[in-house]
């Protein structure tokens, strides 16, 4: 099939996905109620001259499919527009705000998995005794706790209570940043880990009854390699899992920012749709849908990479 | 690219311990309760625009403490006749570029709203002007098209804030953005800026008004209330403005936190929409007026820090026109509906419904202490057989509501940009400003009172203005298009290292800052 | 039955109770008492009050009535559609199911919440919009889980044995197939339940669910969060019962789960 | 070498027992059999010796391994794992580790100090496969490929006891030979002792010096390998051998024992045998009989030695001295003539290749079926026969060739009407493989076999179709998983005949019953067949069942027939080496098998 073949249906995929979206917004944002120019002016009067041409700079009375094609045209000439609301490049804003989105999934990510994957398979291998029932317990809370709840949760415990974190920012440099983002990001990680506990325990509890095991078990193999087989068997629903969890945080992250007030991608997401400013919402949609087109990409790459028959195209038996 | 970026992204958060008492304050770090996406005021219609440009930017006139019109950038004035204003402006002020302030650059400031096409929130109150020329090195001679008193109040930073000719050249439409900033002749100049982040200022040093205390003023939005109460508690910020009256008592219990509180001439009104059924019968919105209980939302949803609204101004508002004790004895005379359940269902029984309706109310998501008093309302209304669904909106949707008049019933929640008593009293009231994006969101429209109020427009008398609004106001409350409900306070907090001197309703009209110190 | 199970069906069953009998258990839930104001707990008030005077536990037995009704219907929604396009996906194939699947998979390449967000913020939220997007956001999930067990169904020899007999599609589709992966579907339904309550909780939290007032748990909490030293527990409640209901679905739902897993192994 | 004492083996959780008290001993270098049908709790007991058990089962009782007492000490086990004792395992598809190279996981049992390098090729050329299968995935090997891959991982510590669950139960008929034959070859080569898991007993009695018999849970029965062979002291042992139906002539009744193999649970405290015992007297429902010395029942033998031991014969049938003597193997007969008829199938030049597949399943396949008359269809594994099947009944689609059902041409369904949709069907039902699955396991047996009825237009008498197959109509009840394995297959059977088709296709309708219960199946087919004339499409690829029931046979090889014809003359006198490959792939029970 080739790599090549691959990633041109996976990019055509992608095209089609943000196509139907811009589309999708675009007209959501067109039928919303609210007007740019009511909320340009605010409650403060207006004359009726300064609302025509208000108008006609942001060419609200054409046609929808003209204002469609005009925002259409300008992406594709590498144009994202200007923000209504702030008046910057919408591709400045998002590079600005970016970064620190991308470090908070990045950061809640990497928590999860430092806390997710050893107790899903600590819970795993002591299947049924009281330490699995907890590992078990923990995941569940962790993934039935909505991400502001944790929010609130560890800001009144640890930036309030004990003053170790601090309660809102984004600090400078790197530890810095690393310290003001510890709070979100664990309010981020804490659905993630308990997705990740469940799935790892289970994928780890099956690869431990599969034939396999025992086989290698009974011709003598130490336990460690034993558990490096099984472990390996199970990184494919953990791939599944942390696809399902990067998007899942991306989407966490705009709670999160909106607690622990943080310039980020999801509260310029929340900020910028109440304000109709469409460049910027419209931008939002297509950067979320490609970064998420990419985290499933990596993840399919993942699979090849741990799965020989994916990668070798052998059926699965 | 991303590792610069994201360095300047989180750079700058307010959290470093600038150690209090280190010979004084060197930095002020400021809490904003709203984010501002833009630093220009003319193109966000939010009030916290103004805190920050008023330290960088000043207008011709400015306000003074008692709500009268003080010399600014304009060392003086005149009213050459009804329809001439001429303004000397002071001599050596300098913008924070170096550049001297000359009257083409007031000129250039002014022609950003006043010429056609504009389309900055300011526009509105320019369109009665006719001329704006620079009629010397220092002098700004304005002619209007129509006589209006009003119009003193123009030129102060509710509706005008100077910057140079040449920025206007240079920046375009980028004033305000985090690329173009703002010039100005304030005691600030803007070093950094990131939308609904953060912005931090530099001292001018070259401000005609003295040296500012702080070096630098970090300001950061944080709109999440309870993470700027912790942020206080934690001592990472200064200053916090509009802290909300639901949470004074908290704030007033972290050690050493000054809370100071002051009326902010905000009017929150519930208004009736006269030209829509059922609301167009007197009767109604006399049966509802009743059931708001004012005394109750103050002291409990407000805390008590707020005043219940005899009638649409503040009483701040008058300061250039009547005397406090004037104030009283005219708000004396105006009628007013008290909470009383029982005048409420008589009133109603009266009415061509007798037995009640239903009907939404909505308020925006950033008032939430609005949502409060409607719940209040739409609780004793159950006991009238009237159901009020009480709605959240976008903060966007609630303007576009007002402005499309399509409801029955409005909060309507008013900042004044300035000292002027006539400013919402003109909007609300004058007939001519109903229909469809009109300011008068009750569809008021009484040619008795619109008499008045265009009378007192072309008044040039301060006395006689006041006694003609006076009597607009009276006349109009018996119509009861308008139910006020109080009139603001803001609270705003010092942490241990600071303090202010002179805090009252004009406060943050003009260079706050500069009357913040050290502790 | 695991050791989680009972505490988890006992939570349950309680806000199952709050949620159908509130008006009864807690009538005048809502009843203000702005003169009293928040408080913390005390005598009359275990869990203290709310900012408008209103008793937190109270508001906590009524909040049910509006957190479990919604994400019940986003369950059931998301289950109706996913069963009825996961069945005919599975079963029938061809372009049936690469249509189906493509709808899939492009709800997935979305993030539910943002979307949600996106919807509800740009229409102006409200309770019936928040489900509608949530059951169009949750049905690929089910679609996909129904598809996957019909498909696995679909050669078994019993399913052939019934198409050798000439029985009709739909026949076969709703009265062979569907009675052997309805289990797999309802254990999918709690875990959604879950989700849609998190969500429904998470948006009203943003000010996008339920009208302002509304004792929903979400809202409670977002409404008091402002409050949170004057009396934290208007805040730690909501939000407990928000996790515990979630986990106590999530527990269930996992329970399901392995049963049917279970039976599949014991052929 | 290796003794369990009183192993017992139980689920707490569910308060079962699945194994009891089973004891037996392999002395070093011997070869023993563990015998018994499917549940009988073979896999159970070797995970028991090695300390393997699944998560939720313990054990008890005693084990020793070496000399050494290892139940007790799971580490001394663990240590002897490998080296001293090494366990292959049934379903070659699933026992290696499908992400390692075959190389690797062969290298990771070797000892610390042996080189990879050397050894890995070594072992691979031990277990006849070419040096660069160590390169290979799993999933790259056949079945074959992969049992010998697994056979090469398990002697990498060179254990002295190898322990194989049914090593090739999972493997085509000839593969299955050439595996076992290495097997055997290889422990004879190393002198390992050897404990073989089974459920055929004349792969037993051919491969292993001394056979176990067990059956629900217990050991029934304990010998040499040829005295068993020749004579059996338990009635159950009697049974298995003759339900095991020879290859080389045909029966004029296949033995079949009633009933189905019951739980352990299910015969406490009794023998597990009595229910479906000929023989059995009240004192076998008395107690669970005990394993005990057997004496010859003429008593021509002297009474072996007191305590169990190698070469003795034991059993535990309460008559075990008193049962008469077996009766000779009946003769062979043979298959009645039929008269030449108007075929109800006729398939001509069928040909079928999966999309995405390049080798045909069907290469041109044509043959007949005449009403009354049974076809059998034989073939390994991959050759085509499901297809075939699956194409007459219209569930798959050919490429090319014609199906004549009746005389209507059935060759594509989709482009017939539906009257002849209903037609064909009405003409042609089938049966499958899959007991466990064949039912809807949501239905209850009566509501399907209403249903069927109904489709087929006849009178809703589930009670009278349910007798047919000769099941209780109390069973009309039940849902499938209350029934056993054989009552499944009979329900399909039933639900299949009941609008009377003339053509019944039946894809290996007894290979996964148990041997004791496939005859009772068989006689049920070979029954229905005269009563209601059908014509029987029958595949399967055990020649040996072909012999007892078929009248013609065709067989399939890689999608192609290569030989048809009456099946007492191709199996007397096969035409092509292949059908000679398959015939010779049936174990005689004799000593030399597999070679
Ligand atoms: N993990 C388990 N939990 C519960 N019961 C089990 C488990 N494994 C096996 N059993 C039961 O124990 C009994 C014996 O099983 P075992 O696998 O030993 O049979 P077997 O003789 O090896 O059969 P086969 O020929 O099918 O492999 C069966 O009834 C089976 O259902
Ligand atoms: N659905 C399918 N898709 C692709 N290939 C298939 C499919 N079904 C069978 N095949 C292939 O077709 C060939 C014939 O398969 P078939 O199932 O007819 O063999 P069989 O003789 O019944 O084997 P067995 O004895 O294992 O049941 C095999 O190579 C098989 O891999
Ligand atoms: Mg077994
Ligand atoms: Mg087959």
């Amino acid at each position: 099939m080739g790599w090549a073949r691959f990633l041109l249906r996976r990019l055509a995929g992608t095209v089609v996905v943000v196509l139907v979206l811009s589309v999708g917004v675009f007209g959501l944002l067109y039928l919303a109620p609210g007007s740019i120019q009511q909320t340009l002016l605010g409650t403060r009067p207006a004359t009726a001259e300064t609302i025509a041409a208000i108008q006609a700079r942001y060419h609200l009375n054409d046609p929808v499919t003209v204002q469609y094609l005009r925002w259409f045209g300008g992406v594709l000439h590498g144009d994202l527009g200007t923000s209504i609301r702030t008046g910057v490049p919408v591709a400045d804003m998002l590079g600005q705000r970016l970064p620190l989105t991308l470090a908070l999934t990045g950061y809640g990510t990497l928590l999860a998995a430092l806390a997710g994957l050893p107790l899903g398979v600590l819970g795993a291998l002591r299947r049924g005794r009281a330490t699995d029932r907890l590992v078990v317990t923990a995941g569940v809370v962790g993934l039935s706790a909505p991400p502001f709840a944790v929010g609130l949760l560890l800001l009144v415990v640890f930036a309030l209570g004990l003053g170790w974190f601090p309660v809102y920012g984004t600090g400078e440099g790197f530890g810095g940043s690393l310290w003001h983002l510890t709070l979100p990001a664990a309010a981020l990680a804490a659905g993630a880990a308990g997705m990740l506990v469940r799935f790892s325990r289970a994928a780890l509890v099956r690869e431990l009854e599969q034939d396999y095991v025992v086989f290698a078990r009974a011709r003598g193999l130490s336990g460690p390699v034993v558990l490096g087989y099984a472990m390996r068997n199970s990184l494919v629903p953990v791939l599944t899992a942390a696809g399902l969890i990067v998007t899942g945080m991306l989407a966490g992250t705009v709670l999160v920012e909106v607690t622990f007030a943080l310039p980020g991608l999801g509260s310029l997401l929340v900020d910028s749709v109440t304000f109709k400013d469409v460049p910027v919402v419209q931008a939002l949609a297509l950067l979320l849908t490609l970064l998420i087109a990419a985290v499933n990409l990596l993840v399919d790459v993942g699979y090849s990479l741990v799965d020989p028959r994916v990668r070798l195209g052998g059926g699965v038996s | 690219a991303v590792l610069p970026a994201f360095l300047a992204a989180c750079g700058s958060a307010g959290d470093t311990p600038a150690a209090p008492g280190q010979s004084g304050l060197d930095v002020l770090r400021v809490a904003l309760p709203s984010s501002i996406g833009t630093l220009d005021a003319a193109k966000e219609a939010g009030i916290m625009n103004y805190v920050v440009a008023l330290l960088v930017q000043e207008a011709l006139v400015g306000v003074g403490q008692d709500g009268s019109l003080q010399p600014s950038l304009a060392e003086s004035w005149t009213r050459k006749d009804a329809k001439t204003y001429v303004y000397e402006l002071r001599s050596g002020v300098t913008f924070s570029d170096g550049s001297a302030l000359t009257a083409e650059d007031v000129v250039a400031s002014l022609g950003l709203h006043a010429r056609k096409g504009s389309t900055t929130a300011f526009a509105y109150a320019y369109a009665n002007v006719d001329t704006i020329e620079a009629t010397g090195p220092a002098q700004v001679t304005i002619t209007l098209k129509s006589p209006d008193a009003s119009f003193a109040w123009t030129p102060s930073p509710g509706t005008l804030l100077v910057t140079s000719a040449k920025f206007i050249e240079a920046t375009g439409e980028r004033i305000g953005t985090p690329e173009g900033r703002l010039l100005g002749t304030g005691p600030y100049k803007v070093a950094e800026f990131a939308p609904d982040s953060h912005v931090t200022l530099e001292r001018n040093d070259a401000w005609w008004g003295g040296k500012a205390p702080f070096r630098q003023i970090k300001i950061d939005f944080i709109p999440e209330e309870s993470t700027r109460l912790l942020a206080m508690r934690g001592d990472s910020v200064d200053v916090a403005l509009n802290v909300p009256a639901e949470q004074i008592d908290q704030w007033q219990t972290i050690p050493d936190v000054q809370l100071k509180t002051a009326g902010d001439r905000s009017l929150v009104t519930l208004a009736f929409n006269t030209a829509k059924k059922p609301w167009n019968d007197v009767h109604v919105r006399r049966a509802v007026a009743h059931a708001v209980d004012r005394e109750g939302i103050v002291k409990s949803v407000l805390r008590g820090h707020g005043q219940v609204a005899a009638t649409i101004p503040d009483p701040a508002q008058w300061g250039g026109a009547l005397t406090a004790g004037e104030v009283t004895g005219l708000y004396a005379t105006i009628p007013q509906y008290g909470f009383d359940l029982a005048k409420a269902k008589a009133e109603l029984a009266q009415s061509a419904t007798p037995e009640g309706f239903s009907d939404v109310l909505t308020y925006p998501s950033s008032g939430p202490q609005l949502g409060r008093a409607a719940l209040t309302l739409a609780e004793n209304l159950k006991g009238l057989g009237i159901t009020l669904e009480v709605k959240e909106v976008p903060l966007e949707q609630w303007i576009a509501d007002l402005g499309k008049h399509g409801s029955g019933i409005y909060l309507g929640w008013y900042f004044a940009t300035t000292g002027d008593p006539a400013e919402y009293v003109q909007q609300l009231l004058h007939g001519s400003a109903v229909g469809q994006n009109g300011t008068n969101i009750a569809e008021y429209d009484n040619d008795e009172v619109t008499g008045l109020l265009d009378r007192a427009k072309s008044s040039t008398d301060d006395a006689a203005r006041a006694k003609l609004l006076g009597e607009a106001l009276v006349k109009a409350a018996a119509d009861v298009p308008y139910q006020p409900l109080w009139w603001g306070e803001s609270a705003t907090a010092f942490g241990k290292g600071v303090t202010a001197d002179g805090f009252g309703p004009y406060f943050f009209v003009g260079p706050w800052a500069a009357k913040v110190a050290a502790r | 039955m695991p050791l989680g199970v009972v505490p988890a069906l006992a939570v349950l069953v309680a806000v199952g109770v709050a949620a159908a009998f509130a008006p009864w258990l807690v009538p005048g839930a809502t009843a203000q008492d702005l003169m009293t104001g928040i408080t913390g707990p005390g005598p009359g008030h275990p869990l203290g009050t709310d900012d408008l005077g209103r008793d937190v536990l109270h508001l906590l037995v009524a909040g049910a009535r509006t957190a479990v009704p919604g994400a019940l219907a986003v369950a059931a929604g998301s289950m109706l559609i996913g069963n009825l396009v996961g069945l005919a996906a599975g079963y029938f194939g061809g372009w049936v199911d690469t249509v189906a699947m493509r709808w899939a998979d492009l709800m997935f390449s979305l993030p539910a919440l943002l979307v949600a967000i996106v919807v509800a913020g740009v229409l102006g939220g409200g309770y019936a919009l928040a489900i509608a997007v949530l059951v169009v956001l949750f049905a690929p999930t089910d679609t996909r889980v129904v598809r996957g067990a019909a498909l696995e169904q679909r050669h078994r020899p019993y399913v052939e044995a019934a198409l050798l007999k000439n029985l009709s599609s739909w026949r076969i589709m709703t009265r062979h197939i569907w009675p052997n992966i309805a289990s797999v579907s309802l254990a999918g339904a709690f875990v959604n339940f879950a989700y849609a309550l998190v969500s429904l909780s998470s948006l009203s939290f943003l000010g996008l669910g339920v009208p302002a007032g509304s004792p929903d748990w979400g809202r409670t909490l977002a409404d008091n969060r402002t409050q949170l030293l004057a009396n934290p527990w208007a805040v730690i409640a909501p939000g407990l019962a928000i996790i515990a209901t979630a986990a106590a679905l999530n527990v269930v739902g996992d329970w399901l789960h392995e049963r049917v897993d279970r039976r599949g192994r014991a052929r | 070498m290796l003794r369990a004492q009183g192993l017992t083996v139980g689920q707490p959780a569910s308060g079962r027992t699945l194994l009891s008290d089973v004891s037996f001993e392999v002395a070093p270098g011997e070869s023993v059999a563990i015998v018994g049908e499917s549940g009988s709790g073979k896999s159970l007991t070797v995970r028991a010796l090695l300390g393997l058990l699944p998560a939720g089962l313990e054990q008890s009782g005693q084990v020793v391994i070496d000399g050494q007492r290892v139940d007790d000490d799971p580490r001394a086990l663990r240590r002897l794992r490998g080296g001293t004792v090494s366990l292959l395992m049934q379903d070659p598809f699933t026992l290696l580790n499908p992400l390692r190279k075959a190389g690797r996981q062969i290298a990771d049992g070797l000892p610390a100090d042996a080189d990879p390098k050397s050894e890995v090729p070594r072992l691979l050329a031990e277990v006849g496969l070419a040096a660069e299968v160590a390169g290979r995935y799993p999933f790259q090997l056949s079945g074959g490929m992969r049992q010998r891959v697994g056979l090469a991982a398990a002697l990498a510590a060179a254990p002295r006891i190898l322990v194989a669950d049914e090593p090739t139960t999972a493997l085509d008929a000839t593969t299955q030979r050439e595996v076992l034959a290495l097997i055997r070859g290889v422990q004879r080569a190393r002198d390992m002792t050897f404990l073989l898991i089974t459920h055929d007993l004349r792969l037993a009695f051919s491969m292993c010096d001394r056979v176990v018999v067990m059956y629900a849970g217990r050991i029934m029965e304990v010998g040499p390998a040829g005295a068993l062979r020749e004579e059996q002291r338990h009635p159950y042992t009697r049974a298995l051998l003759a339900a095991e139906p020879p290859a080389d002539r045909r029966l004029a009744v296949i033995p079949a024992v009633p009933g189905s193999v019951p739980a352990h649970d299910a015969v406490a405290g009794r023998c597990g045998f009595a229910d479906r015992c000929a023989h059995a007297v009240a004192e076998c429902r008395a107690g669970t009989p005990t394993l005990k010395p057997a004496p010859t029942p003429l008593g021509s033998a002297p009474t072996g030695p007191a305590a169990p031991g190698y070469g003795g014969r034991l059993s535990a049938c309460v008559l075990a001295g008193e049962l008469p003597a077996a009766p000779p193997p009946p003769p062979g007969v043979t298959a009645p003539v039929r008269a030449p008829a108007a075929p109800v199938l006729d398939v001509r030049d069928l040909r079928k290749t999966y999309p995405g597949t390049t080798r045909p399943a069907l290469a041109g396949v044509g043959l007949t079926v005449a009403p009354g008359e049974i076809v059998a269809v034989v073939g390994e594994s991959g050759s085509g026969k499901t297809t075939l099947a699956r194409c007459v009944t219209g569930l798959e689609r050919p490429d090319a060739g014609t199906i004549l059902l009746g005389g209507a041409d059935c060759s594509d369904y989709a482009g017939m009407s539906r009257q002849a949709v209903r037609q064909a069907r009405r003409t042609a039902q089938m049966i499958f493989q899959d007991p466990y699955s064949t039912l809807n396991p949501a239905r209850t047996v009566g509501a399907t076999l209403k249903e069927a009825l109904v489709a087929d237009g006849r009178p809703a008498d589930v009670g009278g179709l349910l007798e047919l197959v000769g099941l209780d109509p109390a069973l009309a009840a039940l849902r499938p998983a209350n029934l056993s394995g054989g009552e499944r297959q009979r329900v399909a059977i039933a639900r299949a005949v009941a609008g009377e088709p003339r053509l019944l296709v039946c894809d290996e309708p007894v290979s996964a019953l148990d041997v004791s219960v496939q005859a009772q199946v068989l006689t049920l087919l070979a029954g229905l067949r005269e009563r209601l004339s059908m014509g029987l499409l029958f595949i399967t690829h055990d020649l040996a069942v072909v012999r007892q029931l078929a009248d013609r046979l065709y067989v399939l090889r890689a999608g192609e027939c290569v030989e048809s014809g009456q099946v007492d003359q191709v199996l007397d006198d096969p035409g092509h080496a292949y059908t000679r490959e398959l015939l010779a792939s049936v174990p005689d029970g004799a000593g030399g098998w597999p070679g």
